[in-house]
């Protein structure tokens, strides 16, 4: 599996290093767009696929014709999600002369670019991450793609409005992603009035989940919020939910659409809500799959899709400025409104109308479910109810 | 109550693991006084070759049944021990170096290992079907999945049969006059090489059987390792060093304490996780010969 | 005086570089050098002294998120906020090294990665003190007597921080309490009975040059103006020490060498080997421990001691 | 013996476990006196080095140095009063050169703070030490070996170093280990000469070795330990007209002993 997703970014970026030698050879020179990977680190399960997404898109753009005429270049930088290494890489591709920085990678290592990029207004896009305070630093050229954490929260609130769950508990593992996602649906069922009976970490490196999920069973929650992001922890909290025979709803999060937990968690999930920026009967979502599965021969999840928006965004950024200079970028970005994107449920799109650089529609996580070991189409979606 | 015994039999489990990763330690320094700290990755290796073997995820022509399966993994995980302890030790031990020196490369072979598991198993989690499948097993008031029973049997057999070896074989014997005297064993006409070799294979097997368990419940990744590695070390302190059934006492332990401690202490989950970490410290600074320390003198 | 000159000489040549370079050169620049202060300091703890300690980066982490926290949430001035954090690590320190110097070799190892990951698990839980996975970022330099330093002026206070490093650590490594440090990794029984006092030396090693990691701390907390946890990592601590191996155990040139070696080489390599750098350094490790067990500063040996012969003789005439 | 001793040892005890390995044993020791302890294999004579010097915690009795108790203190600061030792296998710092090995046995005498170090000062001391350890280091006769690798010394000049080492302490007692093992017979005479030449400078000697050819002519004073308690104490004359001792130790060496040790003799 790993095999041949390694094989297909070296092929396509083979492919690329092709078309970008046969633009270079064309009259105009190629646009350049910087994009941080973690290849090698911790979150290059989560950065590579979103990155796959990427090559495929700017590959769909340049066998289009470019933007402006000429063709784009992507630059891949490898962090290692490192973030002091990820900071230095976006500075080499500053000093490279990109016209911005797509950042795939995890969201420590995308706050510590964000420094970088802050001094030269370079526009930079955060393609996945999903972390709360990134547009709270002082960068106007920084933008973020995904959904925050707090969105989730809403969107499934909104959700459960009516089945009446009075009290809940909070399960996590002590990753850094998934602490983040805890702390955002602490504060997010705070506001919403719902008491959290309890709330517990797995560890990492852990072996069993039980300890935790006994404590969950004898707190009696109405739900279970599910936020470890984990493979093997999230594996562990299935394992023990099922071993101590509990029978609470479980409501996850995006991380539950990664299709491996199908295999890891075989038969444990059936049953469990979770929320998504992805809904599969977009069409925008339809037709993005269809290329991708004619292209890799592999179904595409979130993260491709999440990859694959953020170059829709800066070509269409490009077009409407009319001009490769960072600025105008930045500002055709800021401006940008209702242009359709794969993420997201059906009719929304890119929205930066609200000023505080989030492009995600507020309106435009769904919430899916798990049945027969397969995942449903969105059952719900936006934050009203 | 019923929670109390869910949680020794899980507890047990995981700490029947971590018994089996100390006695990997164990079974390399016992006789040459080094200290493996690759074991973990031995285990995270031997999760993927269960995945790879077993199942149709990563190498798709090949899907063995459990036994067989598990026999070649066990096969190449003591290939494997072969051919670190050659590559890795062997030079410097003919060349007299401290064991420092030896524990230093086997960090260098630490990370090859982890690369080399994070780029053929990938870095995500990959699970292989446990034997006995997914349920729960009730047996009086104590309750648990086939796969934690499981476990806990194989590690029971598995120290039996070491310490079989070391009480009442030959070889065993062999092993033991190593360990006191590396030299004057060899005096007597111990095969040292032999001795050696056999350390290391049959720690990485010992590493590798925990990797092959563990992907049946959680799933082989490729991080799982360094963990392992603390916790094993850690049953092995707690026990006392140098003894199988210190490893065994502290790994068991250890595993309970874990549970127990995270399950009825009034600390919030986030504390606890450094229950284990807190636990290596103390007994480390404290008590650095173990539990089991003043039973057989030196 | 010589050899002060020279010091001298290099450090202005070492400033002088970095008015050279582009903002990313110099990025790159400032990390290395600040690496080759980490590896400096861990090169006496480690090499010299003898003890195999993967606290390290522990050290380096709390000199940063001190300096940083005391900007951000506690408004110290720069000064207060270096000074305390400087008693801080070397109080934290000494209170570590106490218990934890009576452990050899491994169990010393295990202990202080335990420490490590204790680190990580306390930024993780710090929640908005230490901004948890996130890091903690939007503070700068303040003014220092009314300049504001940055560019290549940082770069130079970096450079100097780095000499400070390279001649504390010289001084004592050429002392008796280097030889000191030297006998007890060699030969603890022996150094005892010849009146070194061995747990106390060990002590003041350890605390000496955790104090030096966490000043190096203190200048990376200003180089992109933000610290998060995973740069502390113990993947960090791996490479540290296989510089420190690859250089050349014990030697403060070999240090330098082994920082520089593969703090640059994933820059070069990358293109060749693809992404397979750190499973080369493992690798290298390896064979360099058994084939070249003084580091790569043993090849340039020959040609120290012909200088060294030469000027001998040269003195002898 | 005229002097009030300089080294006391009474009632000395140490068991390990049900053994007794060093059992009520006193001894004087005055300065410019060499006292050879001698006995069999586990008689002790080792266990009361490490006693003395500190390694080993007694399980009884006293070791006063001067009129001040030793006992009790670790290696380090018995050292630091003055009681040196060499090892009976050779313990050179095998990662430092010949002449920093000397050096460190002179660590007692580097007084400087760590800042003072930083500082810079103290330079001074270290070239004045450093002028003293080579001396020493050709004192011993390794003059030639100064640059050499300490792992190509033969061990024979690993002894030498050792008490090279030893001395550059400035010793007011000196504990010799075997110094005599391994030797060939013109380093043998070499220790010989060296061992008289210390003892001449008013140093108390304490030495343990097995070949009675080479101590005979060189002790004052002879103990004699069998199963840790002394059997047997006086000139080295005595000693060997004693019939306790000849039963228990010397008839088997008598019988074992080569002629090699006629050289020391003539020496």
């Amino acid at each position: 599996m790993m095999f041949s997703l390694n094989l297909s970014i070296a092929t396509s970026t083979a492919a690329l290093g092709l078309l970008a030698a046969a633009g270079g050879a064309q009259s105009q020179e190629t646009i350049k767009v910087g994009v941080l990977v973690d290849q090698t680190g911790k979150t290059s399960f989560y950065s590579q696929p979103v990155t796959e997404g990427t090559l495929m898109a700017v590959e769909e753009v340049n066998a289009a014709g470019g933007v402006l005429g000429r063709q784009i270049e992507l630059i891949l930088e490898d962090d290692n999600g490192r973030p002091d290494l990820s900071a230095t890489k976006a500075r080499k591709l500053v000093d490279d002369g990109v016209v911005a920085i797509i950042s795939n990678s995890n969201s420590g290592a995308t706050r510590q670019a964000i420094s970088v990029t802050a001094e030269s207004l370079t526009p930079q896009l955060a393609s996945a991450n999903s972390a709360e305070t990134l547009t709270t630093l002082d960068n106007s050229c920084f933008f973020q793609l995904g959904p925050v954490e707090s969105l989730q929260v809403k969107t499934m609130l909104a959700f459960t409005k009516t089945k009446g769950y009075g009290k809940v508990a909070l399960v996590g593992d002590n990753s850094g992603l998934s602490t983040a996602a805890v702390d955002q649906f602490r504060m997010g069922l705070g506001e919403a009035g719902v008491p959290i009976v309890e709330e517990q970490l797995i560890p990492v490196g852990s072996q069993t989940a039980v300890p935790q999920l006994q404590k969950v069973r004898a707190a009696e929650p109405n739900a279970i919020y599910q936020v470890a992001q984990i493979g093997p922890q999230v594996v562990q909290f299935f394992q023990a939910y099922q071993q101590l025979g509990m029978k609470q709803p479980i409501l996850g999060t995006f991380n539950l659409s990664s299709s491996s937990y199908l295999t890891t968690a075989k038969g444990l999930m059936d049953g469990t809500v979770f929320t998504d920026a992805f809904d599969p009967e977009k069409p925008e979502a339809i037709a993005f799959s269809e290329r991708f599965k004619a292209k890799f021969d592999k179904e595409a999840t979130s993260l491709e899709a999440y990859g694959h928006d953020s170059v829709v965004l800066i070509v269409d950024a490009i077009k409407r400025a009319n001009s490769t200079e960072r600025p105008a970028i930045c500002k055709a970005i800021a401006e940008t409104k209702g242009l359709p994107r794969v993420m997201g449920a059906k009719g929304t799109g890119f929205d930066f109308s609200r000023g505080d650089r989030r492009g995600f529609d507020p309106e435009g996580v769904v919430v899916r479910a798990i049945e027969n070991n397969a995942y449903t189409g969105a059952v719900f979606s936006g934050t009203k109810n | 109550m019923q929670d109390f015994f869910e949680l020794i039999v899980s507890g047990f489990a995981s700490g029947c693991l971590y018994s089996l990763m100390g006695l990997s330690f164990l079974l390399v320094m016992r006789p040459t006084g080094v200290v493996n700290f690759a074991v973990g990755q031995y285990a995270m290796l031997g999760g993927f070759a269960a995945v790879a073997v077993m199942t149709t995820i990563l190498i798709p022509p090949i899907a063995l049944p459990y036994v067989p399966g598990l026999l070649v993994v066990l096969a190449l995980m003591a290939l494997l021990g072969a051919a670190v302890e050659w590559i890795a030790v062997k030079p410097l031990v003919d060349r007299g170096a401290p064991p420092v020196a030896s524990m230093l490369s086997l960090l260098g072979v630490l990370i090859v290992l982890l690369e080399v598991g994070a780029r053929f198993g990938g870095t995500e989690a990959l699970p292989t079907e446990p034997p006995f499948g997914f349920r729960r097993v009730e047996f009086g008031p104590f309750a648990g999945t086939p796969q934690s029973l499981f476990t806990i049997a194989v590690t029971l057999v598995i120290f039996a049969a070491v310490w079989l070896f070391f009480e009442r074989t030959l070889w065993g014997r062999a092993f033991e006059a190593v360990s006191l005297d590396r030299r004057a064993a060899q005096l007597m006409g111990v095969n040292l090489r032999l001795v050696t070799v056999s350390a290391f294979a049959s720690s990485a097997v010992v590493a590798g059987l925990v990797g092959v368990l563990i992907s049946g419940t959680t799933g082989a990744y490729y991080q799982v390792g360094m963990a392992l590695t603390v916790q094993g070390f850690t049953a092995l302190v707690v026990g006392g060093v140098g003894r199988v059934d210190g490893a065994l006492l502290g790994g068991v332990l250890l595993g309970l304490l874990e549970a127990l401690v995270m399950r009825y202490l009034p600390v919030s989950s986030s504390m606890t996780l450094a229950v284990p970490l807190v636990v290596l410290l103390a007994f480390l600074v404290l008590r650095p010969h173990g539990l089991l320390a003043n039973r057989g003198g030196h | 005086m010589k050899s002060f000159l020279t010091l001298l000489a290099a450090l202005l040549a070492l400033c002088a570089l970095g008015f050279l370079l582009g903002s990313y050169e110099s990025d790159v620049y400032r990390k290395l050098l600040l690496w080759i202060a980490l590896g400096l300091s861990f090169n006496f703890l480690f090499g010299i002294s003898g003890q195999v300690a993967f606290s390290h980066f522990v050290f380096l982490g709390f000199g940063a998120y001190w300096v940083a926290i005391s900007l951000v949430h506690w408004d110290l001035p720069l000064a207060v906020a270096i000074a305390s954090g400087l008693l801080v690590a070397a109080v934290a320190a000494a209170m570590i090294a106490i218990p934890s110097t009576r452990l050899e070799g491994p169990y010393l190892a295990l202990a202080t990665l335990a420490l490590g990951q204790l680190f990580l698990l306390g930024i993780a839980s710090g929640r908005d003190l230490t901004g948890g996975d996130s890091g903690l970022g939007g503070y700068s330099l303040p003014p220092i007597l009314g300049f504001t330093v940055k560019g290549p002026w940082y770069t130079a206070c970096i450079v100097l921080m780095l000499g400070l490093t390279y001649v504390i650590l010289d001084r004592l490594d050429r002392s008796s309490f280097g030889r000191a440090c030297r006998a007890i990794r060699d030969n603890q029984t022996a150094a005892q009975a010849m009146g070194i006092n061995a747990p106390r030396t060990k002590v003041i090693a350890f605390t000496i040059t955790s104090v030096l990691a966490s000043l190096a701390g203190i200048f990376y907390a200003f180089v992109d103006n933000l610290v998060a946890p995973g740069a502390f990592s113990l993947e960090s601590m791996f490479i540290l020490l296989f510089m420190v191996i690859v250089g050349g155990t014990g030697r403060q040139l070999g240090a330098i060498i082994g920082v520089v070696v593969l703090y640059m080489a994933p820059f070069f390599i990358e293109p060749l080997i693809g992404h397979y750098h750190f499973m080369a350094f493992g690798a290298l490790v390896v064979i360099l421990i058994i084939y070249k067990p003084n580091g790569l500063v043993s090849m340039f040996d020959p040609i120290l001691k012909r200088r060294r012969m030469a000027a001998l003789e040269k003195a002898q005439l | 013996m005229i002097a009030a001793p300089l080294l006391s040892v009474r009632g000395l005890t140490k068991r390990f476990g049900g053994l007794l390995a060093v059992d009520e044993l006193d001894f004087d020791l005055s300065a410019g006196e060499v006292l050879a302890v001698i006995g069999p294999n586990g008689a002790g004579k080792s266990t009361t080095f490490g006693l003395v010097c500190g390694a080993i915690q007694r399980s009884a009795g006293e070791i006063i140095l001067k009129g001040a108790r030793l006992d009790g203190l670790p290696p380090h600061e018995v050292a630091r009063r003055g009681v040196f030792r060499t090892f009976q296998h050779n313990m050179a710092f095998k990662g430092m050169s010949l002449v920093d090995n000397v050096l460190i046995g002179a660590h007692r005498r580097f007084k400087g703070s760590l800042f003072g170090v930083v500082a810079g000062f103290g330079a001074d001391t270290e070239r004045a030490e450093r002028q003293r350890a080579i001396e020493l280091a050709r004192f011993v006769g390794l003059g030639d070996w100064l640059d050499a690798d300490i792992a190509t010394l033969s061990f024979g000049q690993g002894r030498l170093l050792e008490i090279a080492r030893a001395l550059a302490g400035e010793p007011k007692v000196l504990l010799l280990d075997e110094p005599g093992a391994g030797l060939t017979p013109s380093e043998s005479v070499r220790l010989f000469a060296i061992i008289k030449e210390i003892a001449a400078r008013g140093v108390a000697v304490l030495l343990i070795e097995h070949d009675m050819h080479f101590l005979m002519p060189l002790a004052d004073r002879v103990v004699v330990l069998n199963f840790g308690r002394k059997i047997a104490e006086g000139t080295p004359a005595e000693i060997r007209a004693d019939p306790e001792v000849v039963e228990a130790y010397l008839g088997n060496i008598a019988k074992d002993s080569t002629g090699a040790g006629a050289a020391h003799a003539a020496g």
